[in-house]
């Protein structure tokens, strides 16, 4: 049975005040169109969540969709900061729950592996702890079996985590090529997975080699074939970032004003296939494309 | 910049009091830039199976050019082992099989402990960064930690504003009190001293001073008391070796080596 | 062991009846033997989208010929996802996922509790079997069971040597009591009958008598009191459609539905 | 720098009274050849574990090496039981630790991570629980979130964990292909890694899909070279079990003296070129050769 849809239909499953996990890292693996058509459809109230944070959370929080943040860092890497999610923070904004990147990984294999909690070692002793028991989301408890102190984090399970995929067929399992951050546990906690494809082929190809599947087809509500749906990201073996971008979003996300100038020409007036000829096109894009050996 | 014995940046000073601090044999995390540079010097000369993991999610790459961070795939290129977060971090780093975290910071305390969080403006308005990601998890959990840090007053301080990453906590044993493996912080690399730790009050102690650095410009830019052996080392100047691997092989292009 | 209508063994009987027990879109973990080719049925029939997982880290195969057990790459082949036990038993199956686990079972109680462990021989010494494996966890986590067990006084039991696989443990609620999800048994298919369970009890009703079967020899051979209903269904044999499908198709060389 | 020791050089690793992890799943990719070793070796008092065992944990224990078993399952499959394993508990000639299969992945999970447990649901109600609790490596406890009760397993380290692998490099870099069953959270687990390989490739050729790989070489102690070191189990995607050999090991292992036998034919007297030769030598595995598209 088929899970393609369009973007629009993908976006679609995505309601007000929904908890999203986000798919990206920093500059890579961003589900940009996707973040673009929630911030078309000005979906509000979301609660997002990632390990370490990209553009799609600055999108969305400087969009105003979002009301409550799960993170443990996020950057452009050397391109810059976050301005959008940086600021809402410092603001208190939007209400934030910040932890470790192992804590938050945790918290989403707590949800993965039905379970209330996961206990870690991590955060003890630091100021990540007190605001996390304050918010009834971490305790410290002794080990049981009579070891010393231990964080129990508690279980998070997204309504929808998104993912983009190198790779999919249109039963919807996706293949996912190089390192996977917390994808894999925020795609088993999550109620639904919405997986935005660059490419989609035979079902006998991804089963020639099943090791390499993220997302089985029974977890993927929906998918969307979309090249280059993660444009300025990179992604591995298929297009590198885009620095050109990446600078001029930088820029942008320093201050509200050039941000929503930003979304109002790249994200508000476009769809996928006019914010790709804005950016630049074929020539961009051809010029973007990954070696096949190095893989970017 | 330079001593009477070779021309060098206080960066590749860094780049060679870095690779120092890290071992032959060592699994590391190593942060952008400096460090990055570090260790791979260090595997070019005393720690050729000095083994960098990656918080994405993979170990052992071998780049071939300098990416802007993490999530740049050029970090990648020639990884042994690809996989999750929770594989490097939970089954490596939790594991306690991780030796060494090479982590910048915003702010660091006499104790070795880092910010990575937020700092205070001049306004009194905090000014949040990214975040810490892994670090904290990092600075918990390897059996030690190196920190880098630009030596200025506002950045060496008595009290941080975020501890998101601890060092020796508040002294010698606190961070086992805590419930904490490791030894926390056992350097602290600035632009003008290499610090070490004082294992019996967990506090910070000048190690060594970087060439031409006096003893009252390194009081005077640091934010709590420090003692001052009256002879104290320098800091070992870089090779002519060392500094036609940085500059032939490994920066060429000198992005992180030009200067600090 | 054949009826009026058309000829067929009990075994194709217990896999169309097991077939029924499998509905489109479930996530199933499948048993060796009748369950698969009951599996294999149902894909065929009703459920196209019945999606079968392998406890040793594989999802929805595609085999093309029975092999011998789990273990056997015959029954991994088409698979679409391949990893690990803990990515299907745990962000699968504790996850919440699993909707219906079929296994066989050594010794079945009136609440539908089995044992996979091992059974008393005549002398009084155990009997050990190799064990269950992950059939606790799919007892245990999956929001239902069906077992399948051989009709006899000594494997349908008011007690049983070892609680390996909870059904209903001792009554309705005592799962969620216990702290378990889901709803435990809800069918034990036999070469003599169909049990449902009664919801307000927890025990095992007869839902259906297999052609042939009298209700004497239903109650000489379970090892507890069972209530049979005067107007009792007889299970609904084989159609034609589906015993050409089980010799033809699915298994032509008849290696588990020749005989029980 | 090169992990390849001979096989002895390897199975020596591996002292009297050492926990091993073993890493084959029923009749699938068993590390026979070093098993044997073992058995030769006359190594005592070990610790053995693994989720489903398989013939290496029938021969060690029939054997005499072991003193106490930690696991869930095994069998032959329908080639029949583990005779030794069964009668060795049957009669309590050696001591074990019994559990659900889920529960012995997240103990070894928790070794992995630093752990002293695991919570886990499985078990609950069950005669699984009350013997690991009497043993102290479970407690049943209520999730201190509020929710309800929990079975907390011990995490557990084995000093050495044993895998065949299809293929790894001379560093000790390790690529599995097929399910993994428990071997991530065994391999993580433990404190040093034996890999056996059917074959040694290029760095560059696991570099290339690293995303395979299983062992990083910086776990790996020691990597032994040996083609069919899992004969009569099946290596997926290399040669199929001989089912031949396991109808006649079924047969042994129901009665000590017939295992005994056994053993003296097959494992005593052989090194691995001549156990192949006995099982039939070339002309035997040529037949058992996989067919590259089924995988078997």
């Amino acid at each position: 049975m088929t899970k393609l849809v369009p973007l629009g239909e993908a976006a679609a499953l995505i309601h007000d005040g929904d908890h999203v996990a986000l798919g990206g890292f920093s500059i890579t693996r961003n589900t940009i169109a996707l973040v673009h058509e929630l911030v078309r459809r000005k979906v509000r109230g979301l609660t997002i969540s990632a390990c370490v944070l990209g553009i799609e959370a600055d999108l969305l929080i400087g969009a105003g969709c979002v009301e409550r943040l799960v993170y443990s860092g996020g950057s452009l890497d050397r391109f810059g900061q976050l301005g959008r999610v940086n600021e809402a923070v410092e603001r208190k904004a939007i209400a934030f729950e910040y932890m470790s990147g192992l804590a938050l990984t945790f918290r989403y294999a707590a949800g993965a592996l039905g379970l209330p909690y996961m206990p870690i070692r991590s955060m003890l002793g630091s100021d990540l702890l007190p605001p996390l028991v304050a918010a009834g989301v971490a305790r410290e408890e002794r080990d049981p079996f009579g070891g010393g102190p231990l964080v129990l984090v508690r279980a998070l399970v997204p309504d929808v985590a998104v993912v983009h995929a190198q790779v999919a067929d249109a039963d919807g399992n996706a293949r996912v090529l190089g390192p996977r951050w917390d994808n894999d546990e925020a795609v088993a906690a999550a109620r639904s997975v919405i997986v935005i494809a660059e490419e989609v082929v035979d079902a006998e190809e991804i089963r020639r080699l099943p090791e390499l599947t993220l997302v089985p087809s029974f977890r993927t509500s929906a998918l969307v074939h979309l090249p280059y749906a993660a444009h300025p990201t990179a992604v591995y073996r298929r297009y590198d970032y885009d620095a050109d971008h990446l600078r001029l979003y930088a820029e942008a996300t320093r201050s509200q004003r050039a941000f929503d100038d930003y979304v109002d020409r790249y994200v508000r007036s476009t769809d996928h296939a006019s914010y790709l000829a804005a950016i630049g096109g074929e020539a961009k894009l051809a010029s973007l494309a990954a070696d096949s050996r190095l893989g970017y | 910049m330079a001593t009477a014995t070779a021309a060098f940046t206080t960066s590749e000073l860094m780049v060679v009091a870095g690779a120092r601090e890290l071992h032959d044999g060592e699994l590391a995390f190593v942060g952008l830039g400096i460090p990055q540079v570090a260790a791979a010097l260090a595997q070019r000369t005393h720690a050729p199976g000095l083994v960098v993991l990656n918080e994405i999610g993979l170990a052992d790459p071998r780049p071939i050019e300098f990416g802007v961070g993490n999530a740049d795939p050029r970090h990648w290129y020639g990884a042994s082992f690809m996989g999750s977060f929770s594989d490097v971090m939970g089954y490596l780093l939790a594991r306690g099989l991780v030796d060494v975290g090479f982590l910048g910071a915003l702010e660091v305390d006499a104790f070795g402990n880092a910010n990575a969080t937020e700092v205070r403006r001049e306004d009194g308005s905090t000014r949040r960064f990214g975040g810490g990601g892994g670090s904290n998890d990092i600075a918990s959990l390897a059996r030690s930690t190196v920190v880098i840090v630009r030596h200025e007053r506002r950045k060496l301080v008595e009290r941080l504003e975020h501890l998101t990453n601890p060092g020796s906590l508040d002294g010698a044993g606190a961070r086992t009190r805590a419930g904490l493996p490791g030894d926390g912080t056992r350097s602290v690399l600035t632009d003008k001293c290499v610090f070490g730790v004082d294992p019996s009050s967990g506090r910070l102690v000048v190690r060594s001073v970087h060439p031409g650095i006096t003893a009252d410009e390194l009081r005077a830019s640091t934010g709590f008391p420090i003692d001052l052996a009256p002879d104290l080392p320098t800091t070992a100047p870089p090779t002519r070796e060392e500094l036609e691997l940085i500059r032939e092989v490994i920066d060429p292009d000198r992005r992180y080596t030009r200067s600090f």
